[in-house]
């Protein structure tokens, strides 16, 4: 069995982002495959490198990051989505003139097309989608 | 195959799970969680609805949510099964699709 | 790749207050690429996509609704709209634009993308899915 | 002084526009906008609370959501008066405070 | 600056699914200090923010339930509560935490800063205010 | 007559934006003063410099710059809210370690407290809340 998992908003804004986090935890401790996790929509903010949330509160960012190197996970952040609301890699970046080091993409995500997503829900045995 | 619809709105916010109600068919399954949880509270409009429709469809509430709102203890409604994250990974793998009610 | 599986769009959302339903449309457009079954479902306020004579010029934003229209040259035919979510709005069929595609299957004669469902029809629609993607 | 009350949520989906609507005083405006140009549609339930109360609330619609949502002409319920951003700023300058109902 | 204005903080959202009520909290925080005249509104599921016996643990979220309590010590004294939204919940005001406040000008004496209206009353408080901050 | 304006939410993902937007205009448009525009919530991604939207579509962040240097408006981001979102200064990207070129706030925009809502409050004779 094999999951596939959207996540359409924002960390911390809204609960979506945590409850996405916390079902693809448990769905890998338990041995379930994740084929992908897809951002889309501000669910794209889920992949910047610049946050700086209170000492005192998780970091989404970073729990996602350390989830995808620990279990190899696909984080896919969606161009279109990302471009709107200012999430880039080096080679956005450069491409669009931002300057040296602007790219703001966090460790363990890569930015690629909706393509992506249409084939996350062909690949995977179902598809779970976490929004507002 | 059956249904996984999931619903993360308070019903008393949004329509969310009034369409999710109406359109769930008999041995679907509904998951609250987020501020779905609070459709699971007995003694409301919604709970009355969620009663009519117990047996046909299975109500479920996440409990980590519950708990983060204080509806932890006694507070829910009759025919809602509560379970964690690994038991909503074991809902999602057991019907055919998971329906989200955004 | 395994065989062509059924994917619903499922709109609930009204246009322009949010992105969803612009976004949404861009997934289809993509999706419709690849070659599985693909339906679209409008419902609630999601049956506000679809009205006719939008027109963005004072709001400065962009009108996306003639892409709708497009769709079925992209092989996307299959839009059910739901009947109780236009009656609660006041609205009927007759104030949606009017979208069709060439059947190929029927020497290209023009036919309505929009099927009109009740809430119950709608219910049968959704579970006979693949895969739902709800925005 | 009066209030602005400013609702930009569809009264279908959530309860912003029924809530705006049970605490507006008499004397008080209601400016629909964004989605909530929806709640200005005639032949709803919502048109026929609106109904109730115009006269005694003033009810305004901003007209630019209107255009862009396709509910430019004829659709709209009675004893609601259409504005553009400029009589918006009116509104919000002419009453003792503006309240979002978000 | 000018003399003192009524604030009033408009909290109509649940804790938790969406992040209005803790950024909220944070205003009122920091409104706090300013002298100004600051009162609260808990109305529909705003009402929730101050429910009783919070627990995130299993979440992994912060609880900011606890600050609510701790605004007595700010000279935030006034939680106005509408008990129509407390009913339309199944909820009563035993429901929601013990909040107080040392009234300083009553020899210190610890008094309740929930205050249940109804609709109509809220209504009037609404009315009374310069500024009114909606999250 | 003064207004302050306060925007909850980001651009594009939600009309609040360019609604405040609209209105800020129309009200300079008559000569009515704008104490402060005050970004809070996910309204603080108005302020990212990265965003690259489609041709066809409005660039909302740029708007705001333009509005401001026309009209020296002072468009405020809370800092806190801005944290958490990853929008930084340059202050802010130095001292938290995000490397050299990394500020991705917009121009015309400042990061400051929540005090100056506060102060938005007080000072202007009205405020208007742009929100979700």
């Amino acid at each position: 069995m094999k999951l596939s998992i959207l996540v359409n908003e924002g960390p911390y804004t809204h609960q979506a982002a945590d409850s996405a986090y916390q079902f693809t935890k448990a769905a890998l401790d338990k041995g379930v495959e994740i084929f992908r996790v897809f951002f889309y929509h501000d669910g794209v903010n889920n992949g910047t490198r610049l946050t700086v949330p209170p000492q005192d509160d998780r970091n989404i960012q970073k729990n996602w990051s350390d989830l995808a190197e620990k279990h190899k996970l696909d984080l896919v952040v969606c161009i279109a989505a990302a471009q709107r609301r200012g999430i880039l890699d080096e080679g956005e970046a450069k491409r669009h003139g931002k300057g040296e080091g602007a790219a703001n993409i966090a460790p363990g995500f890569r930015i690629s097309g909706l393509g992506q997503l249409i084939e996350a829900g062909i690949e995977a045995d179902r598809l779970v989608v976490f929004g507002d | 195959m059956t249904t996984l619809h999931i619903v993360n709105k308070s019903p008393f916010e949004k329509n969310a799970m009034e369409s999710c109600l109406g359109h769930a068919l008999d041995g679907d399954a509904i998951l609250l969680f987020e501020d779905g949880v609070y459709g699971a509270l007995s003694n409301t409009r919604i709970a009355n609805e969620i009663s009519r429709r117990a047996g046909a469809v299975k109500f479920f509430v996440l409990g980590p949510d519950l708990n983060a709102r204080g509806l932890g203890d006694g507070r829910i409604a009759d025919g809602i099964t509560v379970v964690d994250y690994s038991g909503f990974v074991d809902l999602v793998t057991t019907h055919g699709r998971t329906q989200s009610w955004l | 790749m395994s065989e062509a599986k059924k994917f619903l769009y499922v709109n609930r959302k009204a246009p322009y207050g949010t992105i969803y339903a612009l976004e949404s449309l861009e997934v289809v457009l993509i999706g419709a690429a690849f070659d599985q079954h693909v339906s679209l479902a409008f419902v609630d306020d999601g049956v506000f996509q679809i009205a006719k004579g939008q027109d963005t010029k004072s709001l400065g934003v962009k009108n996306f609704s003639p892409t709708y229209r497009a769709l079925g040259d992209y092989g996307v035919t299959k839009f059910y709209v739901e009947k109780d979510s236009l009656d609660e709005r006041g609205l009927s069929a007759d104030d949606l634009m009017e979208i069709t595609y060439e059947d190929e299957n029927d020497g290209f004669a023009e036919k309505p993308s929009i099927i009109v469902v009740t809430k119950a029809e709608m219910a049968e629609v959704m579970r006979d899915q693949d895969v739902i993607l709800s925005f």
